[in-house]
Formats: C-alpha cells, structure tokens, sequence
C-alpha cells in the first residue's frame, strides 16, 4: 500500500513539472495554433542564463532568476520580430516546421555559447526532502507544484477575462479575421511567445534545480512533454495542469508495477498506450475544446 | 515560343505532361542516373542512394500528411518495421530480395493500418500523437523482442542477391534502389489522378464534404495509412540493405521530425515537393559538414568550434526557408514554370 | 611532404556530445603534440575529424567519405551507435577502428578483427565491480550473498556487461535481486528505486551517463536508500562530484582513464597542451580517454610506418604487435595480439571521499577463455 | 474621404485583379458597390482595409487615401485604428468564441468602457436573438445569426468608415429588411460613411447616396441611384426588372443569352 | 411511394432545440422549397436527411428504405447529393478535380489499378472527364475548369458545388440556399440551371432559399419551419397565404 501511495504521490509531484513545461506550450498553441517544437530549447535557454547570471556574475540568486525572465520576455519578442512576424498568414503547419528550424538554431546557439560538456547548476533548492505523511517529497517538485497553481489562476483569468486573452483565442482561430477587428496579430504574437518563454524559463531553472547539473539533454523535456498537453487537451490551461500529474501517475504505476515484469522500458511506453486509450474516448484530449465542424 | 495549350482530346490533358519538353527533360535525367555510377565516386554513390531512399520515405508520408492531412510522427517507426522485417525475411529465412522488398512493405502497411485506427476519431495534433504513441511501441517491441530482431544490439541484414551476385557494394545498391524509387514515384503520381489518391486529397481537404461525396471516410484514411506506410516500408528495407546492420538506434524519433520536416519544406501534397525536400535535408547537412570539413582542414582546432555551427546553419536555412517560401519548394518550382510559360505576357 | 590520414568519427553536438566532446578534444590535441614533435617518421598525421552528432546513417556516411575519398589508414571513431553499425563494414574494408566503446565481442578478432579500443572491456569491469562489492560486503561484515541490482539503459550500451555480470555474480556468490530500466533522458527514478528497496538491494551498478547517475543518486536519498552505487566509465568522473556534490560521496566508480591532473608522467603532456590550445576550457577523464586512444594508435601508426605498411591491415599489425605499452599512466598498459584484442585485464575501481576522486584498488581478471569476447 | 485613384491589384503576382479603379466615398454618405461575381468588389474592399496582403495581394499600382492620407501601405490593424472597419464576406465569426466574446472583440481598438457597454447594448437591441444566444460558442450559430453578429462587431467599433461585403447574405426577408433599416440608421444616427457591397441592387440603392457598378475589376457605371436604376442594363441585370415588361417570372426565362450593352 | 419521407425528427443540441418534430415528404420529381427565418433549423433539417447529423428522434425514407442509421457515404451511394450554406468545397483542388471527386461513388477501379495507371484506370478515367465536361458545359463554368477553387469569387464556387453535386448523378438533390450572393442576373441563370436539372434530369430537389420570388417562382411545394417547428406545407400560393407564414418569415413587405 505505501509503495502504491508513493508511486502515487511521485506521479503528481513530478507530474507537476510536465504541467508547467507544458503551459508554455499550451499558451502558445492557444494563440496561434501552432505546437512549439522549440520549446525544449527555451528551457535550456533560461537555465543556462540563469545559470550565466549566478555563477559567472555572482547574481544573487533571486535577481539572477528575476533577471532571467526578463531575459526571456525579450526572447520571446525577439522570436517574434526576426522569424513569426514574416509567417504571419502562412499556413499553421509552415509555423510549426518554422519552430523546428528555431529549435535547431537555438540549440547551436547554446551549444556555442556554453558548450555541450555538464555543468554543475547551482544547489537552489535544499537536498532534505519534505516529508508529506511518510512520503518523502524533493523540494524542487514543491516548487514546481506552488508555480505550477499560481500560473494555473492567472492564466485561467487572463485567456477569460482580459481583452488580449481574448484576442489571443480570437488570433489562434483566425488572424485575418482578428486583423480586420484591428487586433495587431504582432502584438498577439510577441506576447504569447514572450510569456511561453517565461514560463519555459521558470520551468528551465527548476529542472536544472533538481537534476544539479545542466547540458543540452534537457531539451528533450520539450518532446517528452507534448503528450501531456495532448493528454490535457492542447488549448486547455486546465488541460496543462491536469495532465502533467495524470501522466507522472501513469509512469510510475507502469515503472512500479509492469517494469519488473516486462524487462524495463514499460514506464516510457505504457503512459502512451494509455494516452492513445483516452484520446478514442475523448478525441481532443480531457478539456481541449472540440472543433467546430458545421456545414 | 509556345504561347498557350492546346490540346485535342481529354486523353491528351490528362498527361502526366504538360508538353514534350518536360518529358525529354525527365528522360534525359533518368538516363543521366542510370549512367551516373559510371563515373562518380562510390562516396557520392552512397549520397545518392541514401537521397532516393530519402526520397521514397518522403513520399511514403507525403502520401499520408501531405495528400490525405493525418499529420504523422510514425515515419521512423515503419521504416523500423521495414527494415527488421527485412532483416527477418533475409538474414533468418533467407528469401530472396524480389520478394523481401514487397513483403516487408506489406508487413509495414499492415501495421500502419493498425496505427491508422485511432485517425477514426482523432484529428490534427491529437493524431500525430497517437502515431507518436506508435513510435515509441514499435520501439519497445524492436528492442525487447530479442530473438527476432537482436534486441538493442541490432541485426545483421545479408547482402541481396541478383542472379547469384552479392549486392554488396555502393554501387549495385545504388542499382537496387534507383528502380524501385522510380516505380514507387510513378505508382504514386499515378495514384493522385486517380480515383483513391483524389479521395485522399478530399479528406485532407474537406472530411465531412468528402464523405457526402460518398468517400468513405474511415476506410480512405486506413488506405492512406496503409498505402504510405508500405512505401515507407519498402523504404526501411532498402535502408536495411544499405546498411547492413540495423539496431534501434538507427530510427531515433527525431528521424521521424526530420521526415515532416521534408514534406513541409518541400511541399506537402506534391511528390516533387518529397524530391526536392528529400535532397535537401538530405544533403544540406553533408553540404554543411563538406564545408566545416574544409574549414576545419585549415585550422584543426576549429573542429570542435565549428561542429554547432553546422546545426545552426542548418536551423537558419530552415527557418529562412519557410520565411520565403512557407508553401514549400514544390510552390516556388510551379511558380517559376508558371511564370516562364505566359511570359513575356505574365498579367 | 607526406601527410597520413586518419579519419574520426565524433559526437560533438548530438545526445552523447557531453562526453563526446571532450573525448574528441583530447584525441585532436594528442594528434596536434605529435605532429609538433616531428609526426610519424616525419610524416604529419592528418586528421579528418567531423561531427556525427550520433545519427547512424552521418556515421555510415562519413565512413564511406573517409575510406572511399579520403582514403585513410585507420578511423578514431567514439560510441556504441556508430562502431556497432560500422562493424562488418571495417572488417571488410580492412580499416582499423578505435572507438571510445568498450564492448566485450569488440575484443574477439575472430568476429571484429579490426575493432580496437583502450581500455578494460565493459565485462569485465562490471567483474572487477562485483569483486569490490563483494570484497566490501565481506568487510562490512555482511551475511549471506550481498544483494546488487543493475540499473541501465534500454540501449546497447546501457546492456553491454549484464549478460557477464549477471554470469559473474552467481559465480562468485553475489545475489543480482533487480533489473532496472532507466529510460533515455529520464528525470525522475523513484518507481525504479522503491522497487529496489522492497528487493533489499544493498548495492547497484547504474550503466548510464553522469546525469543519469546524478539523478539517481538524487532520488535514492530522498527515499532514504542505504544502498551503496558504483558506475560505469561514462557515468563516474570530475563532472559526477562537480554535479551531485555531497550526494556523490561514497559512490565508486570504473575508472580506467585517470582524471584530469592526475599527477602521473603522461598528464605532463595533456596540461602543456591544455595551456597551449584551450586553456579556459575545463578537462576531466573523457578528455584523457581520447588522448590515451590515440596515443595507442600514433604508437601504431609508428609501427606501421616503419614497417613500410602505412595502411589498414599494417597499422592492425602493427597495433597487435603492442605489448604492454604504456600510455604513461593515463590508462593501464595495453597489449594487443593478433588472437585478442582485450587491452588489458586490469580495472581501477575509485571512490568518490571528500568530493575527490580516491583510487581503491586495482582488480585484475584472468585472461581466459571463457570470457573472451562475453 | 476615401478616394480610390487608379487602384490596380495583383494576386500571386500573376493575378491582376483590379485594372485600375477610381471611386470616391464622400464623408457621412452610402456609397453601393455593384458587381456582378468576380468582378472584384471584394477585392476591393480588402485593398482598402489592408486585409489583401494575408492573401499574397498586392496593390501594385495607383493609391487609397483616407481623409488625405494613403493607407495602402499600412498592415490592416493601424487602417482599422485610423476609423476603418471591414465586414468581411462569409460571417467569419470567431467560431470558438462565445457570442458575446466575438461583440467584444469588434471594440477591441476602443477603450471607451461606458460606451462599449452602451454600444454591445445596442447590438442586442438590434439583434434580440444574439443576446439569447450570449454564453454560445458562435460556430454553433445558424448562418443568418453568424451574420447578424458580424454586423455587430462592426457597431462595436464606431468606425468612421464602415465597409459591408454582402450584409444581406444568407437573411430571411425580414431581417434582410431589418439589415438595411439598421444600416440607414447608423448612417444618420452616427453619422458614419459606408460603402456597401451588395447583391441586392434594390434595396442597397434604396438607401445608397451614391453607386458605382463594376464589371472586371474597373468602374464601368457610376451615378446617383436614381440614375443608375434608370439605365437599362442595370435594370436587367442587377433590379431583375426585364428591359420593357417590369417584373417577370423565373420560370418563364430560360434559354436565351443576353449582352451587356457596356462590356461591347 | 414519396422519393423521401421525413417522420417525426426531433434533433437538438445541448440545450438547442434545432429540429422538433418535423416531418414531410417529397414526391418523386418534385423541386420542394423549405423556408423559414434563419436559425430555425433548415440547414439542420437538410444535414439530417443527408445523414451529416443524426436525429435524436424520428426517421429519414429514402425510396421506402430507412436510412436513419446509414452514413452520409452510403446515402450518397443511394443517390442524395447535396450541396452546403457555407460552402464546403475542396478548396484547394481545381474545379475539374472538385467535379471528378464528384464522380467517386460511380469509379470502380481500385488502387492498384490506379497506380498502374495505364489500361483500364486510364478508359475509366477518360470516360468520367467526359460526364464531367458535359456538366462544366452545361453550368457555363469551362473557363475556371482548371482554376484552384479556394480563389473564386464567392457566387462562381457556388455554381462549382453546384456542379460537383450533379457530378454524382444523383436522385435527389439537397441545395442549401443556392443563389445566396448573386445578383439578379446570375440568380436568374442559376434558377433556369435548377429548372433545368428538374426538368429535363428529372431530378428531384429540396432547396432552402431565402429569396421569395424564386420560391414562389420555381418551387412545386413549400414547407416552412420555424424554431424547429412545421408551420406550414403547401403550393408556394398557399404558402404565401397563411398567415403565421407571414408573420414569421416574411413580414409585411411581401
Ligand atoms: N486569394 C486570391 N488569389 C487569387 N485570386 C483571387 C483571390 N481572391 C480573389 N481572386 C480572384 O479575384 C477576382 C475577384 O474576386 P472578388 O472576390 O473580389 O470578387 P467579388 O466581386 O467580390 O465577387 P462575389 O460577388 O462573388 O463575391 C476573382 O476572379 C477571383 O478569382
Ligand atoms: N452542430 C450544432 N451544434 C449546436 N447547435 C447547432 C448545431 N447546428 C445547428 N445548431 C443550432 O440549431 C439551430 C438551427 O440551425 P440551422 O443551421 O439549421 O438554421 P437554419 O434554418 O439553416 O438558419 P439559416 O437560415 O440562418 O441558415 C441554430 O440555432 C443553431 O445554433
Ligand atoms: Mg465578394
Ligand atoms: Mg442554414
């Protein structure tokens, strides 16, 4: 019984940091439809200028981290100046080609910059582990848990309740349309990169956190996340957040249980045989929103 | 100068060609090929087979994401089923390649059609999970199913014989697969003026109008799985051939992106859009690493310096790319014939 | 002015660059010193580096690149991915190849007679690792057979040694209780290690990189594991302290190239070039293991040189002709026979004390039969 | 206001569109834009409203000035701030939005709170079956309710000038009445400048100021209304109305092919 | 026996009423017209009887078969075309390819003859461009034959769906509002197209169509819905008549 909770619990906890990985691209699927296959990249990115900022400049680590969104709110603009705004109009799959192309040159952006070697990160979070009942928790799942509830209200109001949350919904579904309303479909952009990549770069920074050390590899968190928001449902806040932790449980039911059984690998290939289940039963995953087909 | 078209009978405007000139053109370039071996080097005979292979994957999934709209991340997993299946057929049973090339490509097609079947309720990005789902399973199964196709450690594929000669070396491989690519690219072309190919441009276009038009839906879609996958199959089997030796590693899920990133920059739905994309993903990395190559001759240490920079460029041609000609190259290719047939009267 | 032209074959930008790199780094150092110092017989060697960033079918291009175009003698090439795929084709082309891939049936040159590395085979220094566990288990006053489990990749690499470990432990009375799977670029290992603390497991061999390992070491202390760790070459070095810092005491690891710094009489060279190339850059024992794989082969290319052989089947005999060559300490002394391509039979196993790394011994397999290519 | 010089658009590059248009929409007027299909009266409007560039079109030649200025050149989101809006053929209603997001979306360049309140009052008022439909998704509409509420985004934005492509789409008689009625309305009540693009000869003369006709992407008549419904190919071919005999049956004209007198 | 007969359907969507109760028939060879004020369920009504909807409730007879439960695909393979309000045409294809997709349910070779190409595919092939022609001669569409549909002025792709329905030879036509942004002239051709099909094709129709001169020039029968309801069913002069007809549908102006 307590090796299932703990299954259980881990599930959600590390479920958490696919939740926050997988908002950035939900923001940005949300208001321009598009599936950033560059994401993973973004969280290398702000890592490794988190990084840059505390052990190279001996920032404090709280600045070095605000410093870091920053960076990354300009990363995010600057995405959008020299490589969206020319595709603005073009068809959603060139988009999404247009992100694999940046995900390859922000790779060798980093890898020249950094190298590729591993580099300790910096212990921000302590190694004690909190224990919730008799469950042992790391403390950078705790974090990622807090952020993780925090970006889930502000986002939620934000896509409701606010003009440009609106017109970002408005922009994913059509942006001549939205052009015609006089909604700067650059603006939209600019901004939805800028926060997926401020979202990227807190998740960036809380994964080093954990591992302890940073390279390259960690781009691969992008890829290993997108079942999660297809899980969830690609334009879903809710979708994000529900389905990093139901997607953590997956795993380590199938790690604890089918593993020893099968000889190893079921805790990569079990979640998607689950996810593929799902999804016949609900075709765009658990809160995404149904495509309007009317004729 | 031709001015305009005219043509007599519907037989005639149904051509593959619009005039006698492409069809000397294509001629000349298919005896080019077949020469070829004659005098370039066995490096850039490897090259070759390597695009044609290329290109026939790139078709395979054209056929599927480009023609009917399933976006598919399966590509590395079929060429995977091919090519185990080959070295099954080949290494274990010892049949010979006539009918290992065909049956490995019908093994494929019967597990694509098996993947097609969530395309019966899921659409866009939730299906090219689902093919994604089918990457990672036929990973497993290639990697745990030990006794058929030596597990991580991978297989040993024999080399095909044609009446009694090893196909061994680079230049009777290349002999095997310039044939099989050139069907394959007619059997295709064909298909799309054809009753099932257009059906799979009504889905891709339009599902509900199509299926008033009484397609039926569901059952074009598995067809388009089954069809792209047993090309994309005869693709992996080739691969096998070529390489002699396949394990798991060699059909990592970033080929699969690398796939649709062909179709995409070449242009989706159109088989010259899987040629051109083809060659260029495939060459540009070698074109990037002849010239880090000559770069790193002259200043050695620059080796390690210079290596990002390959994926870099090759980033920045991709995304300049699409910049231009975000509807692929095949676009920009019927643009310019356009243009050139009414000119100098271009409006 | 002759040039001799060796290809290689690295991983500077793929999943394995972090250790590629630097790998390639110190193989295009040593090969730049030698050239300084006179080259082979005169002869500058010319090395046609190029990144394959661990896609199987670059590798297999570069390959024909080098050995049809280039024409070169001999290729340094690196991982498993590229040598296991390239294996027949350097048989049949009679290149010689070194790679940083420590895989037993490597060493068998009735199957691979042209496959070369330096260093123990993978086997045996899992052998050598459970000689320590039980060693240790005996010294600890341990009762019964000590419980070990094996956490590795689902990859070749990752299951190189296990069929040997798994043969080995039962021989010498060490109880593997747990196989775990650590999937590619995994983040979280707690369901792999609750499993192991129902099995009792007192100590586990992780054959993964340093991330991989760290992240272990990581989970396993949150879950309170008293379980002592021990890691394969790619997973144990410098970067292992620098990343898991006090999580790493304890840990041992197969050390078969010294680390970086090593006061031993071949770092000599390795500091000066450091200080002459890329003094900034930080080095560890991946960039030793590229150096002591070329200096091995340069010593063959000597060989084949003098012998007026300066191509693949002369610089395989001249390397089979090594015997007991030593790399100046920076890994043991190799031998080579045309028979046998194991280097040597000696593995260092270090322990991690005060965030350095700690020689604790040196284990040393007999050469026999059985093992042979296993 | 607006004046068209000389406008020539291409397509594709290879596409010319529009062969050099000329047309004037004076301040606080209806202005009709006839056309038979594919003449380019959408087209047109999409020059002005800058909405031609998401359509790889181009205006290639000659220019569109909006109170003086030329607004050719700018991306469509700065024409509508300058008091230009479009209501684009085919509804286009954000069809994942609710009803009421898509009104809100119409005021998107306002930052009057008062009067949006006031304004999206009014859209309801006009349209009762909208606020029915409020908290729906508007892909979910039936045609003639997505049309309402595209006509109610442009009330939303209190444009100077408002542009209608084919308002009476897809409405029942009533409400095409309805349309016109409120379009009148808003012409004398707000005083904004419209330029009309219609099917319905009849009735957008009937409120037009001003008409021009076009055939093959040039202005081929122009005139007052009365002018205009006096001539007799107008009368043919756009009020239905046959050369002598007033209003005739559909059932009784088949078979013969007429000409245009102003194509000859 | 009625060509199609609709019995009782009652369709409605999470808290929309869009069908309820509806029933009528259509007799062999009719041009039946259905109105109503927008939003009260005509486009609905035409979806369930092409089977693009199913109803909650009730029956679709087509030729005194049941085809509730039957797919869109196979109703089409009965013989019901229809063509759609928003336009749903292939739009990125030519208007030939559009028309020759027209002619799917009527092909027989499969895929491999397909792909080969040469021999019977060809002869099939040749003889549908030939039924294909007759119908681009007859709707005048020859000079857009092989224009890409997407870039058509709205009121041509009309005539092109138009044109890829009749491509199905079908029994039964289902055209949802047919001359919706025409002109005058042009609807004047498009009503002298449709007489024609039902004249001298035989084809039997079901159109929804606002303009009521057309209506009442054209149609055999009318049947008038509102919020989903029957109210009314007769010749286009009884029609005209009642009262309720006009105080919903048309007001006072007519
Ligand atoms: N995106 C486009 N690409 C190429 N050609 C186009 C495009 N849009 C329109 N056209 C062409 O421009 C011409 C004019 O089209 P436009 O839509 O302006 O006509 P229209 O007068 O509005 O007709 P309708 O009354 O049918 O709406 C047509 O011949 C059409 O084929
Ligand atoms: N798929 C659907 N989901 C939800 N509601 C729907 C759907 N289809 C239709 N409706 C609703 O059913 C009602 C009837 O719609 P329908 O399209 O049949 O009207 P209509 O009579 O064709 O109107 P119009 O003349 O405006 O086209 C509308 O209120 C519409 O919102
Ligand atoms: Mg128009
Ligand atoms: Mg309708």
């Amino acid at each position: 019984m307590e090796f299932f909770l703990q299954l259980l619990l881990n599930g959600v906890v590390v479920g958490s940091i696919y939740s926050l990985v997988g908002l950035g691209f939900v923001v940005i699927y949300k208001s321009t439809s598009v599936l950033n296959f560059a994401q993973g990249e973004f969280l290398v990115l702000g890592a490794y200028i988190c990084l840059t900022l505390t052990v190279q400049y001996q920032v404090p680590f709280f600045w070095a981290f605000l410093l870091t969104l920053v960076f990354s709110a300009l990363m995010g603009i600057l995405t959008e100046r020299l490589i969206l705004r020319p595709m603005i109009g073009e068809p959603v799959i060139s988009l999404i080609m247009v992100t694999l192309g940046l995900s390859s040159l922000l790779k060798a952006i980093v890898q020249g910059i950094w190298g590729t070697e591993l580099q300790p990160f910096p212990n921000i979070f302590p190694a004690e582990p909190v224990r919730i009942g008799p469950l042992p928790v790391s403390q950078g799942y705790l974090y990622s848990l807090l952020s993780v509830a925090v970006l889930l209200i502000l986002f939620t109001l934000f896509f409701k309740y606010t003009r440009s949350g609106v017109a970002m919904r408005a922009t994913a579904f059509s942006q001549q349309v939205s052009l015609s309303m006089g909604i700067s479909v650059k603006r939209i952009f600019a901004l939805a990169w800028s926060i997926a990549a401020v979202v990227s770069a807190i998740g960036g920074v809380l994964l080093a956190g954990v591992r302890g050390g940073l390279d390259g590899a960690m781009a691969f968190f992008g890829l290993k996340v997108i079942p999660v928001v297809i899980l969830g449902g690609l334009d879903s806040i809710a979708g994000a957040i529900v389905g990093g932790p139901i997607m953590g449980i997956l795993e380590n039911l199938a790690g604890g249980y089918l593993d020893p059984l099968v000889g190893g690998g079921a805790k990569e290939v079990a979640p998607f045989v689950v996810l593929v289940l799902i999804l016949t039963i609900k075709p765009y995953g658990l809160f995404g929103k149904i495509k309007i087909e009317r004729v | 100068m031709r001015c305009g078209d005219f043509r007599q009978s519907y037989a005639e405007d149904m051509s593959l060609f619009e005039s006698p000139l492409p069809r000397v053109l294509l001629a000349g370039l298919l005896v080019f090929l077949l020469v070829l071996p004659g005098f370039a080097s066995t490096y850039w005979l490897d090259v070759l087979s390597r695009i044609f292979i290329a290109i026939i994957a790139a078709t395979g999934l054209n056929v599927v994401t480009g023609y009917t709209g399933l976006i598919s991340l399966g590509t590395a997993a079929f060429l995977a089923v091919g090519g185990f299946a080959t070295a099954a057929m080949a290494g274990k049973a010892g049949l010979p390649f006539v009918v290992v090339i065909p049956l490995s490509g019908l093994l494929t097609a019967l597990v694509g059609l098996v993947f097609g079947i969530p395309s019966l309720r899921l659409k866009g990005l939730y299906l090219a999970v689902a093919t994604l789902a089918a990457h990672y399973i036929v990973e497993f199964i290639v990697t745990h199913w030990d006794a058929m196709t030596g597990g991580v450690n991978g297989i040993s594929v024999p080399p095909a014989h044609f009446a009694g000669l090893a196909l061994s070396d680079d230049r009777s491989m290349y002999y095997l697969i310039l044939p099989v690519m050139v069907g394959l690219l007619f059997f295709t072309k064909n298909l799309f003026r054809t009753k099932v190919g257009k059906a799979f441009v009504a889905i891709r276009d339009q599902d509900i109008s199509a299926e008033v038009m009484g397609v039926d839906v569901f059952r074009y879609k598995l067809l388009s799985f089954a069809v792209s996958s047993f090309i994309i199959g005869v693709a992996g089997s080739l691969l096998a051939y070529q390489a002699r030796l396949i394990s798991p590693e060699n059909f990592p899920i970033t080929l699969a992106i690398d796939y649709l990133g062909m179709v995409i920059i070449g242009g989706l739905g159109s088989i010259l859009g899987s040629i051109f994309g083809a060659i260029f993903i495939t060459l540009l990395p070698e074109m990037l690493r002849l010239a880090t190559d000559a770069l790193g001759s002259y200043w050695p240490s620059l080796m390690v310096i210079v290596a990002p920079i390959k994926t870099g460029v090759f980033g920045l041609v991709v995304v300049l790319f699409l910049i231009f000609e975000p509807d692929g190259m095949a676009a920009r290719w019927n643009h310019i014939k356009a243009y050139w047939k009414l000119y100098p009267f271009s409006y | 002015q002759q040039e001799i032209k060796v290809g290689g074959i690295f991983d500077l930008t793929g999943v394995t660059s972090d250790v590629g790199k630097p790998f390639a780094q110190g193989v295009q150092d040593c090969v730049a010193v030698t050239n300084d110092a006179g080259g082979i017989g005169g002869k500058k060697i010319k090395l046609l580096g190029a990144d394959y960033g661990y896609k199987i079918d670059q590798a297999r291009a570069l390959y024909k690149k080098f050995v049809n175009d280039d024409k070169v003698v001999m290729i340094q090439g690196w991982g498993t991915g590229d040598t296991e795929a390239l294996k027949d084709f350097v048989g049949q082309d009679k290149i010689p190849y070194f790679s940083g891939s420590f895989a037993a049936p490597l060493s068998d040159p009735s199957k691979f007679p042209y496959n070369f590395f330096v260093a123990p085979t993978y086997s045996e220094q899992l052998r050598s690792w459970l000689d320590w566990v039980k060693q240790d288990y005996g010294k600890g006053g341990g009762k019964g057979k000590a419980k070990v489990a094996f956490m590795f990749g689902d990859n070749a690499y990752g299951k190189a040694p296990l069929a040997a470990g798994r043969k080995y432990a039962a021989e010498i009375g060490v109880d593997v209780v747990d196989e775990a799977v650590l999937p590619p670029n995994f983040q979280d290992a707690t369901s792999q290690l609750l499993t192991m603390k129902q099995k009792g497991v007192e100590y586990a061999y992780i054959n993964v990189t340093t991330t991989g390992v760290s992240l272990v070491l990581r989970d396993a202390k949150k879950l309170g594991l008293t379980v002592k760790f021990g890691s394969n070459p790619y997973g144990f070095s410098e970067s292992l302290v620098a990343v898991a810092g006090p999580l790493a005491e304890g840990v041992t690891g197969v050390v078969p190239h010294v680390p970086f710094g090593t006061p031993v009489p071949g770092m000599k060279m390795l500091e000066a070039a450091h200080q002459k190339y890329h003094p900034t850059d930080k080095h560890d024992a991946m960039y030793v293991r590229g150096w002591a794989s070329c200096l091995v082969w340069t010593e063959g290319l000597r060989g084949a040189d003098k012998a007026g052989q300066m191509n693949g089947p002369g610089v395989k005999a001249a390397v089979e002709k090594l015997a007991d060559f030593s790399t100046g300490g920076l890994s043991q002394s190799v031998t080579y026979t045309p028979a046998d391509h194991r280097p040597t039979m000696t593995t260092s196993i270090y322990q991690i004390q005060n965030g350095k790394l700690v020689k604790i011994g040196d284990y040393i397999m007999p050469r026999t039969k059985e093992w042979f290519g296993l | 206001m607006l004046e068209l010089k000389n406008v020539e658009v291409i397509y594709d590059d290879v596409i010319l569109v529009l062969k050099g248009l000329s047309l004037q929409v004076p301040e606080g007027k209806i202005v009709a834009l006839l056309g038979s299909n594919g003449a380019g009266k959408s087209t047109t409007l999409k020059a002005i409203s800058g909405l031609l560039h998401s359509e790889e079109g181009e205006v290639t030649d000659g220019g569109i000035f909006f109170e003086g200025q030329p607004v050719h050149e700018l991306p469509p989101e700065i024409v509508v701030r300058r008091g230009i809006f479009q209501v684009m053929e085919g509804r286009r209603v954000f069809e994942d939005l609710t009803v009421e997001e898509n009104i809100d979306m119409g005021g998107y360049t306002r930052n009057d709170r008062a009067g949006l309140r006031a304004d999206k009052e009014a859209c309801y008022e006009f349209f009762p079956r909208l606020r029915e439909r409020r908290k729906k998704l508007a892909g979910y509409l039936s045609g003639g309710e997505q049309q309402m509420l595209a006509i109610s985004r442009a009330l939303m934005a209190r444009p100077k000038l408002m542009m209608l492509d084919e308002p009476s789409l897809g409405l029942a008689p009533l409400l095409v009445a309805e349309i016109f009625r409120i379009i009148k309305r808003i012409n004398e009540e707000r005083k904004t400048t419209i330029l009309l693009v219609e099917q319905n000869a009849n009735l957008a003369l009937s409120i037009a100021d001003y008409g021009y006709i076009m055939e093959n992407g040039r202005v081929v008549l122009d005139g007052d209304p009365d002018k205009l419904r006096s001539n007799e190919d107008v009368k043919e071919f756009y009020l239905g109305g046959g050369g002598e005999s007033g209003k005739k049956s559909y059932k009784n004209l088949k078979f013969y092919k007429r000409r245009k007198r102003w194509l000859s | 026996m009625p060509l199609l007969r609709v019995n009782n359907l009652i369709l409605h969507f999470r808290g929309v009423t869009a069908l309820s109760d509806v029933s009528f028939e259509v007799r062999r060879g009719a041009l039946h017209a259905v109105i109503g004020p927008n939003g009260a369920g005509k486009t609905s009504l035409l979806n369930c009887i092409s089977g693009v909807y199913r109803p909650q409730r009730g029956s679709v007879e087509f030729e005194g078969k049941d085809v509730t439960r039957l797919s869109p695909a196979s109703r089409t393979r009965m013989g019901v075309a229809r063509t759609f309000q928003n336009i749903a045409l292939f739009r990125g294809m030519t208007v030939l390819d559009n028309l020759l997709i027209g002619r799917h349910t009527h092909q027989k070779e499969g895929l491999l003859a397909g792909g080969i190409y040469y021999g019977p595919a060809r002869r099939e092939e040749i003889a549908n461009r030939e039924v294909v022609e007759d119908i681009i001669d007859f709707l005048e569409i020859q000079h857009i034959r092989k224009k890409v549909v997407g870039t058509l002025a709205y009121g041509l792709q009309k005539r092109v769906e138009l044109a890829r329905a009749l491509a199905l030879e079908p029994k039964l036509l289902l055209l949802d509002e047919p001359m919706a942004g025409m002109n005058a002239e042009e609807k004047e051709d498009m009503a002298r197209f449709i007489l024609d099909i039902n004249e001298d094709r035989g084809t039997t129709m079901i159109m929804i169509e606002h303009d009521m001169g057309v209506v009442m020039d054209v149609s055999h029968r009318v049947t008038v819905l509102s919020f989903g309801e029957k109210i009314a069913d007769g010749t286009p002069q009884e029609v005209q008549g009642d009262r309720a007809v006009q105080e919903a549908y048309l007001g006072q102006a007519q």
